[in-house]
């Protein structure tokens, strides 16, 4: 049986067949492994990996899992049934495309107006989160079309907070 | 002695304290605000009292509400703890005309250094060496020129009003005076209503140490050696250890002494910390008096024996320190990490969120001063910290071995934490070495990534969740039973 | 430096080896019986070994089934932990002749201190006072009668064969000398084959305190300092501290050189711990050698922040001992309490069975070895043994308060625990006094009852549980989410 | 409603009805508590009772219940509803009415026959658990008629490991 999993925003692909004796085999790659376990507890596995012996912690993450072992934690989902916490997250180049928060937070100061324009990389929203606050800027050029939000609301990633109406014939960071 | 405390903050800290207060026979208070209502604090205490709404300033800031639940439920004293009114000097005050004993230095110790000036110039005065620069208020560049020239370039310039970063500017030659100078008012003036700023000479290169003191209300000051606490991140502590890798016994001799004398200086009652800056050359220099119980006292406890909170309550209650200074003597090393909610993935971001399961590390040598448990939500309102984890180790090799062990039997499942960065950082070369000034982070770790060496067990466990029947087990109830290799298979091999 | 250790015992004393191990980055390899297959240590260990059957006989003391697990994994050393296979002579010999470095001293030094008259010899050689009698077997009561009397009455028949308290009588006059000695050889001749016994000087109050001592290959010795271990119960040790209250500094040293005296007569290498007796008088008397790591070791370390399983595993790979005996020096005061599998109102029998719950306690100055898990069931095979609880403080009333409050948030379902005992033994005056000499529970506590002050709240527990839903929670799958309080009485509301 | 509960073998009624406020009245001889409480996990009430709060826990022990509060430990038994827990105690005589061991333990020798006599008094089997012996002895003279363990065997407290068929006309207890 093939598992379609993501781990780290790195897709794999990931076989288990029956082994002997009550073992597993799992492939990932060019890799084989002879796998037992048992479940010590709701969280808490203990695996048995080629001979060596271990402890691994699963708990939900939003449609995935997250799994911690020997002090490394890992966010693994499943993309054949993909969930509600696939979130956006911040791409590499520092700026998402929609308004919204990097983590669950309170709205602190809201920055803009229903009806006004931004410019690209504009602050728009301040959320705060344990002391820590952070501006959330426009994603495009554009005119406000909603502010969905309010000073002292809880707000999480994936809640798009302003809508804004991209400015298309102009964009600013062509060339 | 009290019989009844009132321990005016939440998380980790309000639980250590109660720690101590059950120790000692005296019954506990919590506070808490909405979003706390189950948090481990509020179960910890004896009795506990709701103070507000979720935002700091609607309960664990608001002191009417706080002087209430003093009143409400008798307490004869209030630990503040560290953070929100800890070095609130109307706090202490209303604390004082309430006649309920505040757990720390009289309000107008509190005020006098937490003006930077202010504290500055009792330093002076005390014989505390401070950082080459200016002790008054200065509203003219010229004037601060002149006295640039003399401390000698790179500068900083601070708002003396000061606080939260706001007013700070690095001045590296005297050409970007002018304009550092323009802007740190401006900044200054808009966040204070206050545009004064003087200034000191900046180190690039400079550890972070501290002095642990303790003074009784007849004059007795003892020091309780030191902190390293060079590894920060956002200005912000992260590592800290004690003893400091760089500091000699005829330093720390130095150094301790300067830190009484700042204290005798400023009047110090009760425990306090004095902040240093220390030079590669050993040369040292007055930062601030953090004048409450420090996030990283733990590791001054590991070191000497000595329960830090237990001596404040016994200061408090006006009896006589009974430490003498020939008597505290380090033993070993110890090491805190603190584990906060953050991603070390996204920036080391905050991220609250409910803890399915944490399982703590424990055995020899290791305390975790925790504030949470397993389905507690860790708001999104205050400070992400989870736990402190500390170690003791008899040499800081051995020590800093025992962390990395410990990190890693640290379970916590649902917000994500830095125990993966903090393992790289203990492992490296540029940690075992000792050689750590404050932008350690920044010089060995600025662009940390994790390593991927588990993502194949990781994998292979999500595998095996799936395959050993999580929802099953998680559903019957015999859930805590373990499973026999073969019925944990078994529901695949149906299948 | 070893690359694996085979940890040759179970439970909690082999978790705490495999926490050096691992701190020291040494791979582990646990061994199990039938009835552990889902012990802690195993859980805790990089690779793990089944020997055979839930009798000892036929798994921990199974020489040649451990010797088979270390040649299968190709482990370097074992270490014994203590009891099974700790101090036998077979076992270590066994080691040396495969080449398996066995984590302890020489089998001969095993043998020759396993013996105890072959002991008493070697202590008088070395010149360390050993309790008045005979140092020779004896079959013959006239010989014994002329040695009582020089010795003077009371005095105690021992076999020389000994072990498990068998053959051995306590006689209060001369009168009653011939009916015990004969008994005692009849015992001594029916339980080891062999009738011979010797006498010693009995003391009817006395402390049993016993120094730690660290020896490595090239003589070099030093003591650890003392552990009273007086608090016993049907001949077990339940509560043991360092320093002991009856022992001066110049006392310590003392006794610290004659441990170090019998170390070094018995050529000793490894950890190991010298027993003596400890008069009233102070006059202190030799009375066995343990030839491995003691249960009661923590507190030790807890008062020295030496790591004793790391020097043991740096001694047997054939390092020089780092420590000289004027870098070894106690602070503060630490406590132990043992946890055992035992009904406190049935007599302390046994009481074995699944841990449903266990909550361990933590903060400053606590530390828990522990070698169960919720869940794991607690067999009827081995010493009931469940966890070492072990405080330090700064001094003994602080470490005896500490002691209690952690006691009281030490949680334990589905077996019962010596714990509300425990509170009782610590909270009372004659244990804060000091006072402690081996008759000290017959003496103050002859015939403990549990009080009853808690018995409303435990009723109202077993109601609050009913109607908050026990089964409904334990059943549906958010049972780690906490319920409002509305919620958790909305199902009796309902009904 | 009332419970007729048994604790630490002492029975005892308690009632319970409802208070103001969400809150629970509880009253056990002329003790009246007022109640609240959450539950914090499936073994872990936190009850305050009459403005004092405290964490309590709970688990089963056989039908009744095992719960420990500030490190005491009580077993409390439901005795509308009594269950297989119920099992036979050791006696104030000091010697139960059958040959029963007091604890899960193991045989370590059986020290009589089938069809052979005992007194009152006389060791028949002897037990082990955690390196603990007891010697199990004959609750009264008589014949034994069954012996229906063997050495190795695991048995519990309840289980009868000898069967004695009672001498009756001479019975040596009396007088």
């Amino acid at each position: 049986m093939d598992y379609h999993l993501k781990i780290q925003e790195e897709p794999v692909t990931v076989s288990v067949m029956k082994g002997d004796d009550n073992t597993t085999r799992i492939s990932i790659g060019d890799r084989i492994y002879t796998v037992t376990g048992s479940r010590v507890d709701r969280h808490h596995l203990h695996l048995t990996v080629d001979g060596k012996r271990g402890d691994v912690f699963v708990g939900p993450n939003g449609s995935g899992k997250h799994i911690v072992i020997e002090g490394q934690s890992h966010v693994v989902e499943d993309m054949d049934h993909p969930g509600l916490s696939a979130r956006s997250r911040k791409k590499a180049t520092g700026i998402p495309d929609t308004v919204t928060p990097p983590m669950p937070s309170v709205v602190a100061a809201v920055l803009i107006e229903k009806g006004g324009t931004v410019v690209k990389g504009q602050g728009v929203v301040v959320v705060s989160a344990m002391k820590m606050e952070t501006t959330l800027v426009a994603p495009y050029a554009g005119t406000v079309t909603a502010v969905k939000i309010a000073v002292g609301d809880k707000v999480n990633p994936g809640d798009v907070l302003v809508d804004i109406e991209q400015k298309t014939e102009t964009d600013e960071s062509v060339g | 002695m009290f019989k009844k405390i009132l321990i005016a903050n939440r998380g980790e800290i309000a639980r250590r304290v109660m720690a101590t207060c059950r120790e000692m026979g005296i019954a506990t208070v919590a506070v808490y605000s909405d979003a706390d209502e189950h948090a481990a604090h509020v179960l910890y205490a004896d009795e506990a009292v709701h103070i507000g709404g979720p935002e700091p300033s609607a309960s664990y800031l608001n002191i009417d509400s706080i002087i209430a639940a003093v009143k409400q439920t008798g307490a004869d004293a209030v630990h503040p703890g560290y953070g929100f009114l800890s070095e609130n000097g109307d706090f202490a005050e209303r604390c004082e005309r309430e006649n309920i004993t505040f757990i720390g230095p009289p309000s107008h110790v509190i005020r006098s250094l937490g003006d930077k000036i202010t504290a500055r110039k009792i330093m002076e005065k005390g014989g505390v060496p401070i950082a080459p620069g200016m002790t008054r208020p200065c509203l003219d560049v010229e004037e601060m020129a002149k006295e640039a020239e003399k401390a000698g370039y790179p500068i900083l310039i601070k708002a003396s009003a000061g606080g939260g970063g706001k007013g700070i500017r690095v001045v590296r030659e005297s050409s970007e005076l002018k304009d550092a100078f323009a802007s740190a008012v401006r900044e200054a003036e808009a966040a204070f209503g206050d545009g004064s700023v003087y200034m000191e000479k900046y180190f690039e290169t400079v550890r972070h140490v501290e002095i642990q003191i303790l003074a009784d209300r007849f004059g007795h000051v003892v020091h309780v050696l030191e902190r390293e606490c060079s590894v920060q991140r956002r200005h912000q502590k992260i590592i800290e250890e004690s003893p400091s890798p760089a500091v000699t016994p005829s330093l720390r001799t130095r150094m301790g002494h300067a830190a009484i004398a700042a204290a005798k200086a400023a009047g110090y009652v009760n425990a306090g910390t004095v902040e240093f800056l220390l030079a590669p050359d050993l040369s040292f220099y007055f930062l601030e008096v953090n004048a409450r119980l420090q996030v990283e006292h733990p590791v001054t406890e590991m070191i000497t024996g000595i329960d830090l909170v237990r001596h404040q309550i016994l200061i408090a209650a006006g009896q006589r320190l009974s430490l003498r200074q020939e008597d505290i003597e380090g033993r070993g090393h110890a090491i805190e990490c603190r584990i906060y909610a953050e991603d070390p993935e996204n920036d080391f971001f905050p991220s609250p969120g409910t803890i399915t399961c944490i399982k703590e590390p424990s055995g020899p040598g290791i305390r975790n001063d925790c504030g949470v448990y397993s389905g507690v939500e860790v708001p999104v309102y205050y400070d992400p910290i989870i736990s402190k984890l500390i170690v003791h180790g008899e040499t800081r090799e051995y020590a800093i071995e025992r962390m990395v062990k410990a990190l890693k039997d640290y379970v916590i499942l649902g917000v994500r934490t830095p125990v993966p960065f903090m393992i790289d950082v203990l492992e490296s070369e540029a940690f075992q070495s000792g050689e750590i000034y404050t932008h350690f982070i920044r010089t060995h770790f600025p662009d940390w990534k994790p390593d991927t060496r588990t993502h194949d067990l990781a994998l292979i466990a999500w595998v095996m969740d799936e395959l050993t029947g999580n929802q099953r087990a998680a559903a019957g109830p015999d859930s805590n039973r373990i499973p026999m290799p073969y019925e944990t298979l078994g529901g695949w091999r149906m299948a």
